[in-house]
């Protein structure tokens, strides 16, 4: 066991920039410790010319694939029968039940960040952009496609089945609650995906 | 008594059903499986069964079953063996059929050990994403088996993972409600409806999110940078007394 | 640029387990040499002491952390313990050896009910409905699937820990020669999991 190797199984399982002190508390161990193992493992994947490489990127730490081979990748990306990820497959059915809906909102149902499965699932035409929301930030809201209903056999949106569950229309209401700016009823109800936003109200005394 | 019944409770989940139970009285008799004594392992069944039914635990039908299998196959063979079948040079142990249902439980219960031991070895490796979902396995979706319900049951999973996700999931409101210059009016007027103005710690109502101290900590740094509020603390660590500027008449 | 290097970075993108069709063709060269690349991969990653090795799961290739630094793993990604249960793994273990088979089956071989256990265990995706067995009620006949491999870190099914067969049909001779129809190769054989089912075969007295 080294320490190099312990950084890279980190950066490895991350999938996203970790930084210095989530390494460090992971690896129970001092943020210079870490640094120096992060050197370590970038000496070394030069050395025995992995495909891999180490970037201090987006104030964080994380794995990546060395340009060269950036052709061989994508032609893996490329290939046909590529399927859908689980991670994928969730993102998807929080858009398709909340249509129009948008990156912050599914993040607050699926509890982690979505930008790069967002972007596959744009990539494979299974969601479209269909402008933005009139609240703060102006969000893109995310609508599904064409494509969508042919790859899952539907007819249309409507022929999705119903979500009646009590517990999860719960769940549905609470996380809408949170998500929205304010508990109207357009955004909390599932049924109704192609309800208006509504502006962004100001908040409460602050407004003076 | 007491200790007996005890250790029962605590053994009772760990029979995986009447043939479990059966192979771990005869485990315990030391007998050999090809040759039971029926009647000591049918009384040691019963007993237990009994012992259950005497602490009101609702005993499974398939207990009930077993043990009427038990009492028939010991009354099969204290009858006098029926006259051999004609062409039958073989005489049928009224055991045979249930010992080999044992065997055959026993070949699958047998293995699991093994299974349980590639779970553990498995469950200490992580691929890539783990941090993202380490129950998942990783495994694209095949498309030919995904329809609406696939959809639905990922959006309950991922509902019911929000569920637990609480804090998480309310953390995304305030990112777009509060701004600075809300924050800023909203310290400034507090600070003037009184002379001598407030603590700084007056400002932060238990329970506080992050994002709420965050704002105020800036709002006030901002309120002193453009010299609309003073702000004095008597020693170090002390509170910090915060008044308004009063504005040129 | 090598090739062990091209499919180190294919097993980092892909993050699920790759066949050897898809690696060659992204790589656009003959399987044999990816499978050359892929013992050259797993040298070096020893030789160098990394945190992380090429694994063969589920029908494909995988890289995964090194079970040394599952601790340090841990700690970042924390998992909730949801191993299975005996009962999960019995009912397992009998689908697992007999695919295709059917509950009542099972239940004749565990002496209970799995009708709960069934359910949970397809929620899992370990065990799939693989059509109906042509007997009387015409019950569903369940496979494992790949997630079952997954789960338990095997390439195929014939990993699976051999059930003593030889032994068995021996001693079933013994007790039971009137009783078990000819030992027959298809529930019982390992090796041929994919074996048709042979239809109304009384597979071991089921019924009885």
């Amino acid at each position: 066991m080294s320490q190099a190797a312990e950084v890279e199984c980190l950066l490895f399982v991350a999938g996203e920039p970790l930084q210095l002190a989530d390494l460090a508390r992971a690896m129970q161990c001092d943020p210079m410790d870490v640094e120096e193992a992060l050197r370590e493992l970038q000496v070394e994947l030069g050395a025995r010319g992995s495909g891999l490489q180490v970037l201090a990127i987006a104030g964080g730490y994380q794995l990546a694939t060395r340009t060269e081979y950036a052709d061989t990748v994508a032609r893996l990306a490329a290939r046909s029968d590529s399927r859908l990820s689980r991670a994928a497959l969730e993102t998807l059915a929080v858009i398709a039940y909340r249509q129009p809906t948008t990156q912050p909102e599914i993040e607050a149902v699926r509890g982690v960040s979505v930008g790069g499965v967002l972007k596959t699932l744009q990539e494979r035409r299974l969601i479209v952009d269909a402008g933005r929301k009139a609240t703060m930030g102006r969000p893109i809201l995310y609508v599904t496609t064409q494509e969508f209903l042919h790859y899952f056999g539907l007819k249309e949106i409507a022929d999705l089945p119903p979500l009646d569950d009590a517990d999860v229309s719960a769940i549905v209401g609470k996380v809408a609650a949170s998500a929205q700016p304010a508990p109207r009823s357009g955004g909390a109800d599932p049924q109704e995906p192609g309800t208006a936003p509504q502006d962004d109200a100001p908040i409460g005394e602050a407004s003076s | 008594m007491l200790s007996a019944a005890r250790s029962l409770l605590f053994r009772l989940p760990a029979y995986e059903g009447p043939l479990d139970l059966l192979l771990q009285l005869i485990r315990k008799s030391k007998v050999d499986i090809y040759d039971i004594p029926i009647a000591e392992i049918t009384r040691q069944y019963m007993a237990t069964v009994e012992l259950w039914q005497s602490m009101d635990l609702a005993v499974a039908g398939e207990y009930l079953v077993m043990a009427a299998t038990l009492v028939e196959i010991k009354s099969r063979l204290l009858l006098p063996a029926p006259p051999p079948a004609e062409g039958d040079d073989t005489e049928e142990d009224p055991r045979a059929e249930l010992v080999r249902r044992l065997v055959e439980y026993e070949r699958y219960a047998s293995v699991v050990d093994g299974l349980k031991g590639l779970e553990s070895y498995r469950r200490d490796l992580y691929f890539r994403a783990a941090m993202e979902d380490p129950e998942a396995y990783l495994l694209p979706v095949p498309e030919a088996a995904l329809d609406g319900r696939a959809l639905l049951a990922a959006l309950q999973r991922a509902l019911e993972a929000a569920g637990v996700k609480d804090a998480l999931v309310t953390a995304v409101v305030p990112r777009r409600r509060l701004s600075l210059r809300m924050k800023m009016a909203e310290v400034l007027r507090r600070l003037r409806s009184s002379a001598e103005g407030a603590l700084f710690s007056d400002f932060f109502e238990v329970p506080c999110r992050r994002y709420e101290i965050v704002l105020l900590f800036l709002a006030v740094l901002e309120l002193l940078r453009v010299g609309k509020v003073r702000a004095v603390q008597r020693n170090p660590l002390a509170d910090i007394r915060l008044t308004a500027v009063q504005e040129a008449a």
